[in-house]
């Protein structure tokens, strides 16, 4: 939390604090060894959107910039590896993936740092809006340049990551290469959150022209979270395309911009943990709804289903046909998880806003531990 | 698609004559709901993203009095009887809508960063359009052929009776807001609250009734453009909501956000950019731009002018942007 | 830094037709404790906020000891040595006192950094010049890639920086009073605190000019006559020229060397306190028609 | 030292990026063409077939990947009901069936994941999914997993004609590939309506742009003209009057509108009210029910074609008697659901020859069902059904049949 944290004066300070991800990081490494492939599926899913939240968080939770355009540069990068590995592509270039990787990486971060470029002055929601054209504006191009993109027809085939003779093919693999991805994507964010730059960060979400009165230059700090969050974004894409081996527009849209937002805002902007639970929340929990493993446990509740419709019909008999049966209990999962998720999705993202701003776990406000002869740490709310 | 014919189009008068009024068409419809963006971004400073839902909202509303009062059955006078209803309807609804959502979702947030009321108005529009969906089935529905067909001559100009009450009623929906803007005690309360809610409030005047008013107001016109829309385009569905939402808020950038005026002419201007607009882009040599171009060029502009001239390429004075 | 003459000739700054400041020249000698005053409105902080880049001004020039400075951004005016407090408070509220300060210190901290320094005055189209500027886009992309590996990787002599850096800030707190707070939230601090706050987050910029814009501003006798040490002390210590916006006469005639008067955006008198005193113009502005209103405001 | 050290990694990486440069523009020439319709030299990848033993009284599993959330619920869930109606009833050897039903979302990765869902239940075969896109990201897993999946509705080339240099064994459907709707619709439109120039208006989309392509190419090497810029559009879209003013202005004989029915109904009404005259020509998207309904008088003399040959035989027959009882759907108002019946038919066909007795469990050898399925012939509700060795559906004689909108009902025309 602190910039001085690593800094020589502090390694007394909590160790069980620096023992935490470590454990953490240990059991979630276990998880394949007692999970079935569909969850593991899932949680490759979870861990992209941990990655493309950590990625999107530098942006919104550090520098306070709303970017509603994140999924360009999630497209940035699954195009490149499209483009430069599927045998479908237009080019056809038949290039290795650990080549693309870096490049797609590159590519994203030269767009973000393009749209960066001139839109960084504008404040808040005018950010938000340009980036939201931008993003559409690129999807637009994905289904129509077709002779770039291959158009709605999508790319598929494309390459997957060899290391040496050993493929990453099964989940299990996948799984393990997105936690690698996710804990290098974190580590970065929380050492550049730690350093001069985070501070500066800090200093223009909190006011800017102040910031620049102390010698911040705004439009340089800002356009530095821009190209950070775009690579994220970027490495996100390459890897997503891999993993899913065929890509097309669609899965370009806005929704997915939302649901990175989302991620990061429902968990707490600038917080790690608030990343990875809103990830857990808003991705793999619909998800899960629709498992078999989840129908099971619903079925035992096939009382409660009896119970609730005896009181229906109880008022169906006062105003007969005015409302229908609940389904099985069986089935509520999936009831869920169709629409009825989104309409949810939207409440919550209204109901965090107006109840709980600072998202369900909230970034823990940096309480310095410099060893000073010392007043008590004032309490501390997070912003 | 590689263009296919090269000498693009023999383009006769006629040609750029429809396109015009295609242009005043779509660009009426923009200007209606832009309306509601400029008044409450004028007085709130905020984006009012669900503000396309409150129009689609409109839309099926006034769908739904039209086909309670009889659908394709209605003729003779009962057309103008209905479509009046109709647009009655939609205005209540979406005004309503409007003013729950105001209290529920942007009100608590009124002193909070301003990201908030964003992220709380993207919620918003989920949950809006999602509701929708499911009620619907996700299917389209289609507004009754109730409106008489026939056209205008007028030199060379062929304009459709609907395109002719569109654009009628859309200018005489405009007029009416700026009446009530610049003449009512309403309307003074509205500007005095825009220009600064704490003298505004010293003054007596009832802040929290007044943003009420300026979302009611606006959701209102949105509630005509719904009826509007439908029929004009026939089709009306849960989703419809975004894209005109995204580009009548370009058209209020475009005419300067927070200006009433503006936003009706950078409406106009938005509607024949795309239409006008991409027919004379098609003009230059090596360009071919098919329709699938047209969003492209509606958020190109909407980025350019934000970055250029963020006060709007018809304001000429430099204040709103915060 | 070493403290640096101010010199302001002919500045201008208009609002859509409404004049706030009109053809102000002043000479601030390094080194010397300059006073700024005049009546509610008369373009005190308007003329801050030329200084600091804050607004561009319309007209008129503002020179930084040998180097026209009128038009560049905030952030290079800062590292030129040009450094501020506000009249309403405006630190990092939710950010400590020690970060408030290290922000101040931001580009002294070693690593990359240096391009602000060959920042370019701005024409009228701002916006497509920025777009053209990308002639420097390599070495500004290395810069940034630089300074950003030495944030990840956190080498020895980052390190260096920044624990040097730390020494520094405590050092600075401990000069304002606030020695043992470095740990306390910016907006937890009591408000005398956080105007210290202030000035130490403003010397942490290593200024050779110090703008204070009401220093003393809702302090009670002992705390202004506190203040009013500091400020000299801050002088001699670090070396910097001080130009101070003051409501309180007391403070004023007590720590200004020099004072210029402003009124209705005009400067209508300069001199040594005694002289400004004696000017017959500043008193009618100070207790002319004006002046009741201004006793009953209290200082704003 | 500082200093010489950044200007090599300077160098490293304008060396870097002049790679990349140089090799995008080396592989930009070289286009590959495979859009040939033979279904000759086919090569299978390695399918990973196994034996599935069904414990005594346990079910058979078959899955279903559809949509049933969203924007096209109203495509995905008839789509569902009818293929679950085609187990009606029936056993394989005294086992019951399950359906498995997972929501694809009709998106790659929704796809992927419900075949992975769909694949832990220990299906033998699945129905579906329904959109290409799903489709192909799904296709290795259900080849690696050795689970034959017959779609009902996926039209797209790429499903059988596959990015990578192997055709998917476990893959056929039951409908009919745009490459044969495409150049049925271009033939008919040069020969029988004597159309020389056309204008194409199409959905942006996987279905719209892939039509789009296979009519395009047919009607050229027919001896037809596409007049004007093939105008897209996006889904949703409503606003139709400035491509309606372009087709004015290049005066086609015909409009080939690429597309579903939301998008075509407010299309054809604002196109009739500037043009007459001007012929209307379309596809299965939008040959349904809505659309004469929606479109009313101005759907009148629009033409329609639909890859399946007319439905009339006795499965066609029963099977609406048994949909429209079952779900109150019209058939013909919901695509792709005769198709979806049949689709279910043939699994469930080629099971009951395929499953062993083996005790009191029952033995399911997915090769052998593979093979099976592929060796299916059957009249079925949307028409024959038999498969080439790429999977596509090449039973019907003339597998595209053509309506006009008469009184507001489908007529089909003979050419």
């Amino acid at each position: 939390m602190n910039p001085m944290r690593q800094l020589g004066d502090s390694t007394v300070g909590r160790l069980p604090g620096a023992a935490r991800w470590p454990l953490f990081l240990a059991l979630v490494a276990m998880l394949p060894f007692l999970l079935s492939d569909v969850w593991i599926q899932m949680l490759f899913f979870v861990g992209l959107f941990i990655v493309l939240g950590l990625g999107l968080n530098v942006v919104v939770g550090f520098a306070g910039l709303l970017d509603l355009g994140y999924v360009a540069f999630f497209a940035a990068g699954a195009y490149s590896l499209g483009i430069m590995t599927s045998p479908g592509s237009p080019f056809d270039l038949d290039m290795n993936f650990w080549l693309v990787l870096p490049l797609g990486v590159l590519i994203a971060a030269s767009f973000g740092v393009l749209l960066g470029l001139p839109v960084l002055p504008l404040r808040g929601d005018y950010l938000a809006i340009v980036t939201l054209g931008f993003g559409e504006i690129i999807r637009l191009f994905l289904v129509n340049r077709e002779d770039v993109t291959a158009g709605s027809q999508g790319l598929s085939a494309i390459a997957r990551p060899e290391i040496g003779s050993f493929q990453i093919e099964t989940f299990t693999h996948w799984f393990y290469f997105i936690l690698i991805a996710a804990v290098i994507v974190g580590f970065i964010a929380s050492r550049l959150r730690d350093s001069r730059i985070g501070r500066a960060w800090e200093a223009i979400r909190e006011d800017e022209d102040v910031a620049a009165a102390m010698g911040v230059n705004k439009v340089k700090y800002k356009l530095m979270a821009f190209a950070i969050g775009a690579s994220v974004g970027g490495l996100g894409g390459v890897l997503y395309a891999s993993f899913i081996g065929f890509i097309n527009p669609a899965g370009f849209s806005l929704q997915v911009s939302i649901d990175v937002i989302a991620v990061v805002i429902i968990g707490g902007m600038g917080s790690t943990p608030g990343v990875i639970l809103g990830s857990l929340v808003l991705i793999g929990f619909p998800r899960i709804l629709q498992f078999k493993e989840t129908a099971d446990f619903l079925g035992k509740f096939e009382w409660l289903r009896d119970g609730l419709n005896g009181i229906v019909a109880a008022f169906d008999t006062v105003i007969p046909g005015s409302i229908g049966r609940l389904p099985a209990a069986s089935e509520w999962g999936r009831e869920l998880a169709d629409d009825t998720r989104f309409i949810i999705f939207g409440a919550l993202l209204v109901a965090i806003m107006v109840l709980r701003p600072e998202g369900l776990v909230p970034s823990r406000r940096r309480q310095l531990e410099f060893e000073t002869e010392d007043l008590p740490v004032p309490a501390g709310g997070a912003a | 698609m590689p263009p296919v014919d090269a000498p693009h189009l023999a383009l006769s008068v006629g040609f750029w004559s429809d396109q015009f009024v295609n242009g005043l068409t779509t660009g009426s419809l923009y200007a209606l709901i832009a309306l509601g963006y400029t008044m409450v971004y004028g007085v709130l400073k905020m984006i009012n993203f669900s503000h396309g839902e409150v129009f689609m909202l409109g839309s099926f509303a006034g769908y739904g009095v039209l086909a309670a009062m009889g659908g394709d059955d209605i003729s003779g006078v009962m057309v103008a009887v209905t479509i009046l209803a109709a647009l009655i309807g939609a205005m209540a609804v979406s005004a309503g809508t409007a003013a729950v959502v105001e209290r529920i979702a942007y009100r608590p947030l009124r002193n909070a960063p301003r990201l908030a009321p964003l992220i709380s108005a993207i919620g918003v529009s989920i949950f809006l359009q999602y509701l929708v969906l499911d009620q619907t089935d996700a299917r389209a529905k289609f507004y009754p052929d109730i409106f008489p067909r026939g056209d205008f001559s007028a030199g060379p100009f062929d304009i459709t009776y609907i395109q002719t009450f569109l654009i009628a009623s859309s200018l005489a929906m405009m007029v009416f807001l700026y009446v009530i803007i610049q003449r009512t005690r309403m309307g003074r309360a509205i500007r005095a609250v825009a220009e600064n809610p704490a003298n505004a409030s010293l003054m007596g005047v009832d802040v929290n009734r007044t943003i009420v008013m300026v979302f009611v107001l606006g959701a209102a016109m949105a509630g005509v453009a719904g009826v509007l829309h439908g029929l004009f385009f026939q089709t009306i569905r849960g989703s419809m909501g975004f894209l005109p939402g995204i580009k009548a808020f370009t058209a209020a950038v475009l005419g300067g956000i927070g200006s009433i005026p503006g936003a009706v002419a950078g409406g106009y201007a938005l509607g024949l950019a795309e239409t006008v607009g991409r027919e004379l882009l098609n003009e230059l040599p090596g360009v071919d731009l098919g329709n699938q171009w047209r969003d492209v060029i509606a958020f190109s502009l909407l980025v350019t002018i934000l970055i250029f001239r963020p006060t709007g390429i018809f304001a000429e004075r430099a204040s709103s942007r915060a | 830094m070493a403290a640096g003459a101010l010199s302001v000739r002919g500045l201008g700054m208009q609002f859509e037709g409404l004049s706030a400041l009109a053809d102000v020249s002043m000479e601030v000698p390094a080194g010397e404790i300059h006073g700024l005053i005049g009546p509610n409105g008369a373009g005190k902080t308007t003329f801050f906020n030329c200084l600091t880049g804050f607004y561009r001004p319309t007209a008129g020039e503002l020179w930084l000891d040998a180097q026209r400075v009128d038009g560049l951004p905030t952030h290079v005016l800062s590292a030129l040595g040009v450094s501020r407090t506000f009249q309403n408070i405006r630190l990092f509220a939710n950010m400590t006192a020690i970060e408030n300060v290290l922000v101040g210190s931001h580009i002294h901290i070693g690593v990359g950094g240096t391009d602000v320094l060959t920042a370019r005055r701005p024409s009228k189209y701002a916006a497509l010049e920025r777009m053209l500027s990308l002639r420097g886009a390599p070495r500004a992309a290395l810069q940034g890639v630089v300074e950003l590996a030495g944030a990840v990787g956190r080498p020895p002599a980052v390190r260096r920086a920044e624990m040097e850096a730390v020494n520094t800030a405590r050092t600075l707190l401990g000069a304002v009073g606030l020695a043992g707070k470095e740990n306390a939230l910016a907006r937890n601090l009591p408000y005398g605190d956080q105007r210290r706050l202030e000035v130490a987050r403003a010397l942490a910029t290593r200024p050779g000019l110090l703008l204070l814009d009401e220093p003393t501003a809702g302090m009670n006798p002992q705390e202004s006559a506190a203040m009013v040490g500091l400020i000299r002390r801050i002088r001699d210590q670090f070396e910097t020229t001080v130009v101070l916006i003051e409501h309180q006469m007391r403070v004023v005639m007590g720590v200004c060397e020099r004072i210029t008067v402003l009124d209705y955006g005009r400067k209508i008198a300069e001199g040594t306190p005694a002289e400004v005193q004696r000017d017959t113009r500043v008193i009618e502005a100070y207790l002319g028609t004006r002046a009741v209103k201004e006793a009953g405001d209290g200082s704003p | 030292m500082k200093r010489a050290y950044w200007s090599r990694l300077h160098w490293l990486l304008a060396a870097f990026a002049l790679v990349a440069v140089v090799a995008a523009a080396c592989g930009g020439d070289d286009d590959d063409d495979d859009t040939g319709g033979d279904g000759g030299d086919v090569t299978y990848g390695t399918a990973g077939f196994k034996v599935i033993e069904i414990a005594a009284g346990a079910p058979v599993k078959i899955g279903v990947s559809s949509v049933t959330s969203g924007d096209l619920t109203g495509l995905g869930q008839p789509i569902v009901d009818a293929a679950i109606l085609a187990g009606e009833g029936k056993t394989i050897q005294g086992h019951p069936i399950e359906w498995v039903v997972k929501d694809d979302q009709c998106s790659p990765d929704g796809g992927a994941a419900a075949a992975n869902q769909i694949l832990q239940e220990g299906v033998v075969a699945t129905v579906g999914p329904i959109c290409s896109g799903a489709v192909v990201a799904a296709q290795p897993q259900y080849e690696q997993a050795g689970v034959t999946h017959v779609s009902p509705s996926s039209t797209a080339h790429k499903p059988t004609f596959p990015d990578r240099d192997q055709v998917f064994q476990t893959f056929l459907r039951t409908t009919y590939s745009d490459d044969i709707q495409g150049p049925a619709q271009a033939k008919f439109a040069y020969g029988t309506l004597q159309a020389k120039t056309a204008y194409i208006v199409y959905d942006t989309d996987a279905y719209g742009s892939g039509l789009r392509d296979a009519f395009r190419k047919a009607f050229e090497a027919e001896g037809g003209k596409i007049v004007g810029t093939p105008e897209g559009f996006e889904k949703k879209t409503t606003d139709f009057k400035s491509i309606v003013t372009n087709i004015q202005n290049a005066k086609p004989d015909l409009v080939y509108f690429s597309g579903f029915y939301a998008e075509a109904t407010p299309f054809i009404k604002q196109l009739r009210a500037e043009n007459k005259d001007v012929k209307f020509l379309s596809g299965d998207g939008v040959k349904n029910d809505e659309f004469t309904k929606g479109a009313g008088a101005d759907a009148e003399g629009a033409y329609l074609s639909l890859p399946s040959p007319v439905y009339a035989g006795d499965g066609y027959r029963s099977f609406t008697e048994l949909f429209e009882k079952a779900t109150g759907l019209k058939v013909d108002s919901s695509p792709f659901v005769a198709e979806s019946y049949d689709a279910a038919t043939v699994i469930i066909t080629a099971l009951e020859k395929v499953a062993e007795k083996d005790g009191d469990k029952l033995k399911i050898d997915l090769e052998k069902l593979n093979e099976e399925i592929r060796k299916v012939e059957l009249d079925g509700a949307a028409g024959k059904i038999k498969f080439d060795a790429r999977g596509d559906n090449v039973g019907g004689e003339t597998p595209v049949s053509l309506f006009v909108v008469k009184n507001g009902a489908y007529e089909e025309v003979k050419d």
